[in-house]
C-alpha cells in the first residue's frame, strides 16, 4: 500500500474547506464526503506506516525547520489524529442530516477548519505552529458555537472567544520567553537544552495558564459551560471531545518532551490540585444542572480534572508507576473523546425528540427511544469509569499507578470522583424512566443520528476491550527513557 | 541594555494595558481593542527579546510575527463579526454578565 | 481455538447477543422476542450441560484476552464457576418464561428484556471470571443492567428505589475497586486459584494484606446484603415480580455471595485467611446477619419485603458456610448458593402470582388464598418450608452441611444460630402459609385477573411449579450424582485436595 | 431390588402415591376406603422378615429397613391407623371438609410410616416432620377457636421440638466425625461425644415434645379433645409412640450408664405418672382425661428408660418389655378414644355391648386385664433389680392408682354426656372401634408372637398385687369423690406461660412504647410476632444515612494505614 504523506493530514482538511466555500450545495456535501475518507484513509496508511517504521518526521514542502514546518509522527500523535478523524467523521455524518442547510453551509467550513487545526496540533514539534495551530483551532470553535446564531449562542460565542484570545496570547508570551532563552522553537531542540531557570519557569508558566485555560481546568472553566452546553448538539460533541484535547495535549507534550516532573515535583503537585478540585467542583455541578446538555458540559469539566492527574504521577523516580499514568492519562483522553461525543450526539437526539432542554422532559423517553439511552447509557459507562470501558482502563491505570507511589490521595479524589459522576449520569438516567401523563408527543429523530451516537458510545466501550492496541502504540521511551 | 529591549518592555507597557483594558471595560469592541493591544505587546516582546542578545538580526521572530499578525487580524474580524450580531441581536454592546442589574 | 475451547465465551455470548439483538427489536415484535429469549435460554443450558461435563472431567476450558499491560480478562470454567452458572442459566429459563407471561400487555417489554439478557450475561460473566479484575468488570456490569428493571416501572417510588440501590451498589463497587486496583497494584495479576503468592504477600506485609481483605470483601457485602450493607435489597422490592425473582434468588446478592467465596477461597485461600484471623469476624457478622434478617422478616407485612429481609437472612448463610474451615461447611455454603436459588425464586414467582392474580400485597390479605389458587399456594407452601429447613425440601439438606461443617469445625455456637433463625424462619412463614391454607377468604380479592384460569395464567404458574419441583428434587435426591450437593462436594474435593 | 425390598419401599410411598387420587372428582370419592387400605402394605411388612434397602441417591444416602423393634412399631400403627380411618369413614360422613381431611390423614400416614422404617436420620427426620406438619391440619380440622388456639401451641411446641432435634442430630453427627448418619452406627459413636449430656437433653427433650414429656406436654391435651377423633386416636396411640421409637433409636441405651440422666428421667416419669393423673381427674372433657393418661403412661416408660441409663446390662430384657408395653398402650388407647364417638351414637345397639366394649381397653389400661397385666408384670419383673433405687418398683405399682382414676373419670364422664337423642352408629365406625377392642382383648402374645412372651394365665399368682392399688383407690375414691369439685383448665401450665409472655410484652413494650414499632391495624401484626425490642426502622434509617460516611471513613482508614506502613 502507497502511504499517503502526512501532509495529507492537513492538506485534506484545508482543502475542504476551500470546496465547501466554493461549490454548491450538493457537490459541497460529496466532496466533503471524499475528503473525510481520504482522512481516514490517510490515517489507516500512517498507522501502517508507523507500524513499520517507528517515529517518522516530514518537511512539508521540504522546508525545513526552523523556517519550514516540520511535522512528526508518533504514537501519541497518531493516537490522537485516529481519534480526531473518528469523531470527526462520526460527528459531520450527524452535522449533514441534523443540521439544516443553512446551517451545514457555515457548518463545513468552519468544521474543515477545525480539522486542519487539530491535525497540525497533534504532528507540530514546533512551539510556534502549535500557536498557530491554537489560534485556528479557537476561531473555528468559536465560529461552530455562533453556528445557530441566537443571542445565546452569540454570548456563549463571545465568552468563549475572549477566553480562547487570552489564552493565546497568554501560550504565544509564554514561547517568546522561550525563544528568548533558547533562541529554538523546535520542541526536540528545546529538550536538549532545557533547564529550569526562573525565566524559563515563567515562561512555561504562561503557556501552562493559557493552555489550561483553553482548555477549561477548574478556576478558569466558566466559559465552557455555555459554549459547550449552547452549542449545537455536532458542535458540542466536536467541542467538547476534540477542541479541549487540543490544548492539553500540548500541555502534555511540553510536559513530557521537557521532562518537567523532574524539574518541578511541585508543579505537578499543583496540576494534581486543580485537577481534583475540577473532578469535585464539575461533578458537583453536573449534579445540580437541570439542563441535559449542560450536565454533560460540566461533566466535560470534571473529566479534564482526570486528565490532569497524570502530571503528579509521572515521576522521576518510579519509571514503571509513570509509565502506568501516563499510558492511563492518554486512555482516559481517548475514551472521554469517543464517550463525551457519543453522549452529547445521543443527548442531542433525546433533546430532538421531546423538544426542550429540560431534563424533566426526558420523562417516558426511554421507551421511546430505547436504542438512544442505550447508547447514551454506554457513554456513561465510559464517562463514570465503569468497567468494560475505555473510561475504567485510564481511571484503572492511574489509580495503579497512584497506588504504587503511595499517592494515596489522588486514589481518593478519582473515587469520589467516579462516585460523583455515577451520581448524575443515572440522574439523566432515571429522568428517563419517569413515567409521566401525555410523555408520548415526541418527535423521531433519523435513523443516522441513532446510530452515530450508538457507534461512538460502543467504540468507548470496545476501546475497554482493545486497550491493548492504543498502548502499543505509545512508546515507553515517551516518558521513561530519561 | 540594547535598543531591542526597549521594544521588549515597550511591549510589556502595552500588554500592561490590554490586560487593564480587558478587565475594566465591558463594552465589547473596547475589550476587542484591548485584546489587539495585548497581541501587539507581545508580539513587540518576541521580537524585541530574541533580538536582543546577538548580533544580527534573527529573521525567525520576525517571520513568526508576520504570522502572528495576520492570526490577529483573523480572530479581530471573527469577532467584529460577532459583535455586530450580538448587538443586532440584542442591542447591547455587553455581555449579559456584564450588564448590571438595570 | 476449538469449540470446545471457546465454550466459556460462548455462554457469555448466548444472552449478550440476545440483548442486543432485543434492543434492536421494535416493541411490537413480542412474538419474535419471546421466541429469541427462550432459544437463546435453551441453547445456553445446553451449552452449561456441556460445559458441566468438561469440567466433571477435570478440564478447565479457559479464554483469555489482555486489555492492559498486566491485566486480562479471564473466563473460564471451573467447578465452583459452574455451580453459579448453572444455577443462573436454569433459572433464567424460568424466569423468562415468566417474565413473558408476568409483562403480558405490559409497555416496555422491549427495554425490560433486553436490560434483562443483559444482566444474566453479567451473572455468566461473574460465575465465569477467571481473575478478580474480571469479576470486578461483570461485578459493575450487573449494577448497571439492573437498576433499569428496579426503576421499570417509572414511578417516583421505584425511581427512588433505584437511587438507594444505586448508592449502594456503586458505593460497594468502588470499594471493591480499590481493593481490586490494591490487589494488582501490590500482588500482581493472579488467577483464581494461585494463593501461594497471596500467601507470600501476606507474611511480608500483614496490614496490607488484611486491608485488601476487608476492601475486597467490604465490596462484596453489599451486593451479599450483609447487615448493615442490606438497607437496599427489601427498598428494591418495588420492581416488578421477575425482577425482584432475579435479582433476590441469582443475580445481585448471590454475586456479593459468590464474591465472598471467590475472595476467601481462590484470592487467599481459607486456611491463609483463617490463619490471619480474617475469617471469624466474618462469620460472626454473618451470623449476626441470619438472625437480624429473621427477626426484620417478622415485623413486615408486605409479602415482598418479607421474602426480601429473608433473602438478607439466607444469603448470609452461604457466607457462613464458606467461612467454615473444613469440607463440610463449605459444602453446605455452596449448595445452599443454588438451595436458596430455587426456594427463593418460588416463594418470587408465587409472590408475583398473587399480586398478579389477585392483586395481593399484603400478607393479612392472603387468607383462603390456598383454595383459589391451589398449585401456587403448593409452590408457595415448598418454597417456604424449604426456607425453614423442613424436609425433603432443599434448604434442609444446606442446614445440616452449616450445622455439622460447623461442629467439625469447632464452631459449636452456630449450631445455635442455625436453630435460633429457623425458629424465627418458622415463626414469618408459618403463619404465612396458615393464612394461606386453613383461613377462610375474608371479603373481595383486591383485584382479580385471570378469571379465565382455575388458577392463575399458565404462563405465570408453570415456572413457579418448576422451580419448587426442582428445590423439592434437589433435597430429596441430593445423594444422587446428579444432584447440586454432588457438584458441590466435586468442588470441595478438588478445593481442598489439589 | 427384592421383592421384600420393594415391598418396602412401597409401604411409606403407597399413601403419598394414593393422593394422586385427588386429581379426579370420581375416584376423590374412593378416598376414604383408599386411606383404609394405605396401612396395609406396613401391616404385612410387619409379618415379613427383617430386612433393609440402601438408596444412595435419596437425600444423603438413605437406608430404609426393618429390626424387631421396626416391626412392633409397624405393626400397632397400621392397626391403629386402618380401624380409625375405618372408624372416620362413618365419622366424617356427613362432613363437608372431609376430603382436605383425608388428604392430611394420608400424609401424616406416610410420615408416620416412614419413620418408622427410616434407619438413617435424615430420612427419618423428614418423615418426622411429614408427619408432624400434616398432624396440624387434622388437630385444627373444626376451624373452631378451640382448635386453632390448639393448633398453635402444638405447632410452636412441634418446630421448637424440631429444632431440638435439630441440633441434637447436628451434635450426634458430630460425635461420629461425621462418618455416618445410620442410627445403629451412630448410637455406638455417641457415648464418645464430648459433653454427652448436651446432644441427649437435645433428643430426649426435642422426642419428648412428641412423646408428651411434661413441662412439653400442653400441646397434647389441647390438641387431643379438639380434633376429629379418629386422628385423636392415632395422635395419642401412634404418634407419641413416634417419640417413643426415636428414643430408642438414638439413644445409647445400654452402652453407658449415666446415672444423674437416669435419676432424672426417672424422677420426670414419675412425676408425669402421678401428677398428670391428679390433672386428668379435674379433666371435664372425655378426650381430655385419655390425653392426661396418655401423658401419664408415657411417664411410666420414661421411668424405665431412666432406669436403664442406671442399670445397663437390663437393656435386652427391657427392650421387649417395652415394645410389649408400647403395643399395648397404643391399642388400648386407641380404642378407647375411639369410644369417646360412640357417646353420641349407639342408636341400634345394645349399650351393654358398647359398655362392655369400653370396658376392655379400659381395664386393661389399668393393668387388670390381659395385655395390660402382661405389660405392667413384665416391667416390674425387669426393673425388680438391686441396682436401681428400691422405691422405684412400689411407685410403678402405686401408678395404677393414677390411671384407675382417669379411667374412673373418664367413663363416669362418658356416661354422663351420653346423648339422650343418639344417632344410628354406622357401620364403619362400628367395625373400626370393634376391630381395636377385638385386638385389644385377643392379646399381645398373639398379635406379636415374635416377643416370646409368657401367657397371660401362667401368672395368675399376680393377679392380686395388681389389683389391690386399683381397688384401694376406687374405695377411696367413693368416700371423696364427691368433694372433687374444682376443674384445672386443660393444657395447664400453658396458661400461666401465655400469661407471662403476655406480662413481658407489655412490660417491655411500655419500656420501649415511644420507638416502638408502628404496625398499621391489629390484623396485619404477624400471629407469632413478640415485641420490638428495639426501634428497628429508627435505627435502619440513621444507618443508611451514615453508609456514606463510613465508606469515606474507610476510605480514610486505608489511606492512613498505608501511610503509616510504608
Amino acid at each position: 500500500m502507497a502511504h499517503f504523506p502526512i501532509a495529507g493530514l492537513i492538506v485534506f482538511p484545508l482543502l475542504g474547506a476551500l470546496v465547501s466555500l466554493a461549490l454548491s450545495k450538493r457537490w459541497r456535501t460529496v466532496m466533503s464526503f471524499i475528503l473525510i475518507t481520504a482522512l481516514l484513509l490517510n490515517n489507516v496508511s500512517l498507522l501502517f506506516q508507523f507500524y513499520g517504521q517507528g517515529t517518522f518526521n516530514e518537511a512539508m514542502g521540504n522546508w525545513s525547520a526552523p523556517l519550514g514546518i516540520e511535522l512528526r509522527v508518533d504514537g501519541l500523535a497518531l493516537i490522537f489524529s485516529l481519534m480526531s478523524a473518528l469523531v470527526a467523521s462520526v460527528c459531520a455524518l450527524y452535522a449533514c442530516v441534523y443540521l439544516s442547510a443553512t446551517q451545514l453551509k457555515l457548518f463545513w467550513p468552519f468544521f474543515w477548519f477545525l480539522w486542519a487545526a487539530l491535525n497540525s496540533i497533534w504532528l507540530s514539534s514546533d512551539l510556534f505552529n502549535l500557536y498557530v495551530g491554537l489560534e485556528l483551532l479557537s476561531l473555528a470553535a468559536v465560529g461552530l458555537v455562533a453556528l445557530s446564531r441566537d443571542a445565546t449562542s452569540l454570548a456563549a460565542a463571545l465568552r468563549y472567544l475572549f477566553a480562547a484570545l487570552l489564552g493565546s496570547i497568554g501560550y504565544l508570551l509564554g514561547v517568546a520567553l522561550l525563544y528568548a532563552t533558547y533562541g529554538t522553537l523546535s520542541l526536540p531542540e528545546l529538550s536538549q537544552h532545557f533547564s529550569l531557570t526562573l525565566s524559563s519557569a515563567v515562561a512555561l508558566g504562561f503557556m501552562c495558564i493559557g493552555l489550561l485555560m483553553k482548555t477549561a481546568v477548574f478556576p478558569m472553566h466558566s466559559w465552557l459551560p455555555p459554549a459547550h452546553g449552547g452549542a449545537l448538539t455536532p458542535v458540542s460533541a466536536l467541542l467538547s471531545a476534540l477542541v479541549i484535547k487540543a490544548s492539553f495535549y500540548i500541555v502534555l507534550r511540553l510536559w513530557t518532551e521537557l521532562s518537567l516532573e523532574i524539574a518541578s515535583a511541585s508543579a505537578g503537585m499543583l496540576m494534581g490540585i486543580l485537577g481534583s478540585a475540577a473532578i469535585l467542583w464539575g461533578g458537583w455541578m453536573a449534579l445540580n444542572q437541570t439542563h441535559l446538555k449542560l450536565v454533560i458540559a460540566y461533566s466535560t469539566l470534571a473529566q479534564v480534572g482526570y486528565f490532569m492527574l497524570i502530571f503528579p504521577l509521572l515521576s522521576p523516580v518510579d519509571a514503571h508507576a509513570s509509565h502506568l499514568a501516563f499510558q492511563g492519562g492518554v486512555l482516559m483522553l481517548l475514551a472521554h473523546a469517543l464517550a463525551k461525543a457519543g453522549m452529547f450526539l445521543a443527548a442531542g437526539n433525546l433533546l430532538f425528540c421531546s423538544g426542550q432542554k429540560d431534563l424533566k422532559s426526558l420523562a417516558g423517553l426511554s421507551r421511546y427511544r430505547p436504542l438512544n439511552i442505550f447508547a447514551f447509557g454506554l457513554a456513561g459507562v465510559s464517562i463514570m469509569g465503569l468497567p468494560p470501558s475505555g473510561g475504567f482502563n485510564g481511571k484503572w491505570l492511574l489509580i495503579q499507578s497512584a497506588m504504587l507511589q503511595s499517592q494515596w490521595v489522588w486514589v481518593a479524589v478519582i473515587i469520589m470522583g467516579s462516585l460523583l459522576s455515577a451520581a448524575y449520569i443515572f440522574r439523566v438516567f432515571s429522568y428517563t424512566y419517569r413515567e409521566v401523563e401525555g410523555g408520548d408527543s415526541f418527535k423521531q429523530p433519523a435513523a443516522v443520528l441513532e446510530w452515530t451516537a450508538l457507534s461512538l458510545s460502543v467504540l468507548s466501550i470496545l476501546l475497554g476491550l482493545a486497550s491493548m492496541l492504543v498502548l502499543d502504540l505509545l512508546p515507553i521511551s515517551a516518558v521513561v527513557a530519561q | 541594555m540594547s535598543s531591542y529591549l526597549i521594544f521588549a518592555y515597550g511591549g510589556v507597557g502595552l500588554c500592561g494595558i490590554g490586560v487593564f483594558g480587558f478587565i475594566l471595560h465591558s463594552h465589547l469592541l473596547r475589550r476587542l481593542i484591548a485584546f489587539n493591544l495585548l497581541g501587539s505587546g507581545t508580539f513587540l516582546i518576541l521580537v524585541g527579546l530574541s533580538q536582543s542578545g546577538r548580533g544580527q538580526p534573527d529573521y525567525i521572530p520576525q517571520a513568526l510575527v508576520l504570522t502572528g499578525i495576520v492570526v490577529a487580524v483573523a480572530a479581530t474580524a471573527l469577532a467584529l463579526v460577532l459583535i455586530r450580531r450580538w448587538a443586532a441581536l440584542t442591542k447591547h454592546a455587553t455581555l449579559p454578565e456584564d450588564q448590571g442589574p438595570s | 481455538m476449538s469449540f470446545f475451547g471457546l465454550l466459556p465465551l460462548w455462554v457469555l455470548m448466548t444472552s449478550f447477543l440476545a440483548a442486543i439483538v432485543i434492543f434492536m427489536l421494535p416493541e411490537e415484535r413480542h412474538g419474535l422476542r419471546s421466541t429469541l429469549n427462550l432459544v437463546a435460554a435453551v441453547v445456553k443450558i445446553g451449552l452449561i450441560i456441556l460445559l458441566i461435563r468438561l469440567v466433571a472431567q477435570q478440564e478447565t476450558p479457559e479464554v483469555s484476552l489482555e486489555i492492559l499491560p498486566g491485566l486480562s480478562l479471564v473466563l473460564r470454567a471451573d467447578a465452583l464457576a459452574m455451580l453459579f452458572a448453572g444455577l443462573s442459566s436454569i433459572l433464567w429459563l424460568c424466569t423468562t418464561l415468566y417474565a413473558i407471561g408476568y409483562l403480558e400487555n405490559s409497555p416496555n417489554r422491549s427495554r425490560f428484556f433486553g436490560y434483562f439478557s443483559l444482566c444474566v450475561a453479567s451473572t455468566m460473566g461473574i460465575s465465569l471470571a477467571g481473575n478478580l479484575f474480571t469479576f470486578l468488570i461483570f461485578y459493575e456490569l450487573l449494577t448497571l443492567s439492573t437498576y433499569p428493571l428496579v426503576v421499570h416501572r417509572g414511578t417516583p417510588q421505584s425511581l427512588k428505589a433505584g437511587r438507594t440501590y444505586l448508592a449502594y451498589t456503586l458505593s460497594g463497587g468502588v470499594v471493591l475497586l480499590v481493593g481490586v486496583a490494591l490487589f494488582y497494584a501490590f500482588v500482581g495479576d493472579l488467577a483464581f486459584g494461585q494463593t501461594s503468592q497471596m500467601a507470600e504477600f501476606t507474611e511480608t506485609s500483614p496490614i496490607a494484606s488484611a486491608i485488601i481483605f476487608l476492601l475486597l470483601i467490604g465490596g462484596m457485602a453489599v451486593k451479599a446484603a450483609l447487615f448493615p450493607f442490606h438497607g437496599w435489597l427489601p427498598t428494591a422490592m418495588v420492581a416488578p415480580a421477575p425482577v425482584s425473582a432475579l435479582l433476590h434468588a441469582v443475580a445481585v446478592v448471590k454475586a456479593g455471595a459468590f464474591g465472598i467465596i471467590r475472595v476467601i477461597y481462590d484470592v487467599f485461600g481459607i486456611e491463609l485467611a483463617w490463619q490471619q484471623g480474617y475469617v471469624l469476624p466474618l462469620s460472626l457478622l454473618a451470623s449476626f446477619t441470619i438472625l437480624y434478617g429473621s427477626w426484620r422478616a417478622l415485623q413486615q407485612t408486605d409479602i415482598k419485603k418479607r421474602l426480601a429481609f429473608s433473602t438478607v437472612s439466607q444469603v448470609s448463610y452461604i457466607v457462613l458456610g464458606v467461612t467454615l474451615l473444613g469440607p463440610i461447611g463449605t459444602v453446605g455454603g455452596l449448595v445452599h448458593l443454588l438451595h436458596q436459588g430455587l426456594m427463593k425464586v418460588t416463594l418470587f414467582f408465587c409472590a408475583g402470582n398473587y399480586a398478579e392474580t389477585l392483586g395481593i400485597h399484603k400478607i393479612h390479605e392472603l387468607n383462603g388464598t390456598g383454595r383459589r389458587m391451589p398449585m401456587t399456594s403448593a409452590a408457595f407452601t415448598l418454597g417456604a418450608l424449604g426456607m425453614i429447613g423442613i424436609p425433603p425440601v432443599a434448604g434442609f439438606i444446606s442446614k445440616w452441611y452449616l450445622g455439622t461443617g460447623a461442629l467439625a469445625a469447632g464452631m459449636d455456637w452456630v449450631i445455635w444460630v442455625l436453630i435460633g433463625s429457623s425458629l424465627l424462619n418458622a415463626a414469618y412463614f408459618l403463619p404465612v402459609l396458615y393464612r394461606i391454607w386453613f383461613l377462610p377468604q375474608q371479603g373481595q380479592w383486591p383485584h382479580e385477573a385471570f378469571t379465565q384460569w382455575r388458577d392463575t395464567a399458565p404462563l405465570l404458574l408453570i415456572p413457579a411449579l418448576i422451580t419448587a419441583a426442582l428445590s423439592v428434587a434437589a433435597g430429596l435426591f441430593a445423594g444422587s450424582d446428579l444432584s447440586p450437593l454432588s457438584w458441590a462436594r466435586l468442588i470441595v474435593i478438588r478445593e481442598y485436595q489439589p | 431390588m427384592t421383592f421384600f425390598q420393594f415391598w418396602l419401599f412401597i409401604t411409606p410411598c403407597l399413601p403419598l402415591i394414593l393422593l394422586l387420587a385427588f386429581l379426579h372428582p370420581a375416584s376423590r370419592a374412593m378416598i376414604p376406603y383408599l386411606a383404609i387400605l394405605a396401612p396395609l402394605p406396613a401391616l404385612l411388612l410387619s409379618f415379613m422378615p427383617s430386612q433393609s434397602l440402601e438408596l444412595p441417591s435419596l437425600f444423603l444416602g438413605s437406608l430404609w429397613g426393618t429390626d424387631l423393634t421396626h416391626k412392633v412399631f409397624l405393626r400397632f400403627t397400621s392397626l391403629l391407623w386402618i380401624f380409625s380411618a375405618c372408624f372416620g369413614l362413618g365419622y366424617l360422613k356427613s362432613d363437608q371438609n372431609a376430603n382436605r381431611f383425608w388428604l392430611l390423614w394420608l400424609m401424616t400416614l406416610a410420615g408416620n410410616l416412614g419413620l418408622l422404617i427410616s434407619q438413617d436420620i435424615i430420612s427419618f427426620y423428614t418423615f418426622f416432620a411429614l408427619m408432624t406438619f400434616s398432624a396440624y391440619g387434622l388437630v385444627i380440622h373444626t376451624r373452631q377457636d378451640n382448635a386453632l388456639f390448639a393448633g398453635r401451641i402444638y405447632l410452636v411446641m412441634a418446630v421448637l421440638g424440631e429444632m431440638l432435634i435439630l441440633g441434637g442430630l447436628f451434635l450426634t453427627s458430630a460425635a461420629s466425625a461425621h462418618s455416618t448418619l445410620i442410627f445403629a452406627e451412630l448410637k455406638t459413636h455417641l457415648p464418645q461425644a464430648e459433653n454427652l449430656w448436651v446432644p441427649l437433653t437435645c433428643l430426649f427433650l426435642g422426642f419428648g415434645v412428641k412423646a408428651g414429656l411434661p413441662f412439653l406436654h400442653m400441646w397434647l391435651p389441647l390438641a387431643h379433645p379438639v380434633a376429629p377423633t379418629p386422628a385423636s386416636a392415632v395422635l395419642s396411640g401412634a404418634m407419641i409412640k413416634a417419640g417413643l421409637f426415636a428414643w430408642l433409636s438414638i439413644l445409647p441405651f445400654g452402652m453407658i450408664a449415666l446415672p444423674t440422666m437416669g435419676l432424672i428421667m426417672i424422677l420426670i416419669g414419675l412425676l408425669a405418672a402421678f401428677v398428670a393423673g391428679g390433672i386428668g381427674l379435674l379433666q371435664t372433657l372425655p378426650k381430655a382425661v385419655l390425653a392426661y393418661s396418655s401423658i401419664s403412661q408415657m411417664g411410666l416408660i420414661t421411668c424405665a428408660l431412666g432406669a436403664v441409663f442406671i442399670a445397663p446390662d437390663i437393656w435386652s430384657v427391657l427392650l421387649p418389655t417395652l415394645l410389649l408395653f408400647a403395643f399395648h398402650h397404643a391399642i388400648a388407647k386407641g380404642a378407647l378414644f375411639l369410644s369417646v364417638g360412640l357417646k353420641d351414637r349407639y342408636q341400634g345397639v345394645s349399650l351393654l355391648m358398647i359398655e362392655i366394649g369400653i370396658l376392655v381397653p379400659a381395664l386393661s389400661l389399668i393393668g387388670v386385664f390381659n395385655s395390660g397385666i402382661q405389660a405392667k408384670l413384665a416391667l416390674k419383673h425387669v426393673l425388680d433389680q438391686d441396682a436401681l433405687p428400691i422405691w422405684l418398683l412400689p411407685s410403678i405399682t402405686a401408678s395404677a392408682l393414677a390411671t384407675t382414676l382417669l379411667m374412673f373419670r373418664f367413663l363416669s364422664l362418658l356416661w354422663k354426656e351420653k346423648s339422650p337423642t343418639p344417632s344410628a352408629l354406622p357401620l364403619s365406625m362400628n367395625l373400626g372401634w370393634g376391630g381395636l377392642v377385638v385386638i385389644c382383648g385377643l392379646g399381645p402374645s398373639l398379635l406379636i408372637p415374635e416377643l416370646d412372651l409368657p401367657s397371660v394365665l401362667s401368672q395368675w399368682r399376680h393377679y392380686p398385687s395388681l389389683l389391690l392399688v386399683p381397688g384401694l383407690t376406687l374405695v377411696a375414691l367413693y368416700f371423696v369423690g364427691s368433694y372433687l369439685r374444682f376443674q384445672i383448665p386443660t393444657g395447664d401450665i400453658i396458661y400461666p406461660l401465655i400469661k407471662i409472655k403476655e406480662a413481658c410484652a407489655t412490660r417491655i413494650d411500655r419500656l420501649t412504647s415511644r420507638n416502638a414499632l408502628r404496625v398499621e391495624g391489629q390484623e396485619t401484626k404477624p400471629g407469632f410476632s413478640l415485641p420490638t425490642l428495639i426501634a428497628l426502622n429508627q435505627a435502619e434509617r440513621t444507618i443508611q444515612s451514615y453508609l456514606s460516611a463510613f465508606f469515606g471513613l474507610l476510605t480514610l482508614v486505608l489511606i492512613v494505614s498505608l501511610y503509616a506502613l510504608r
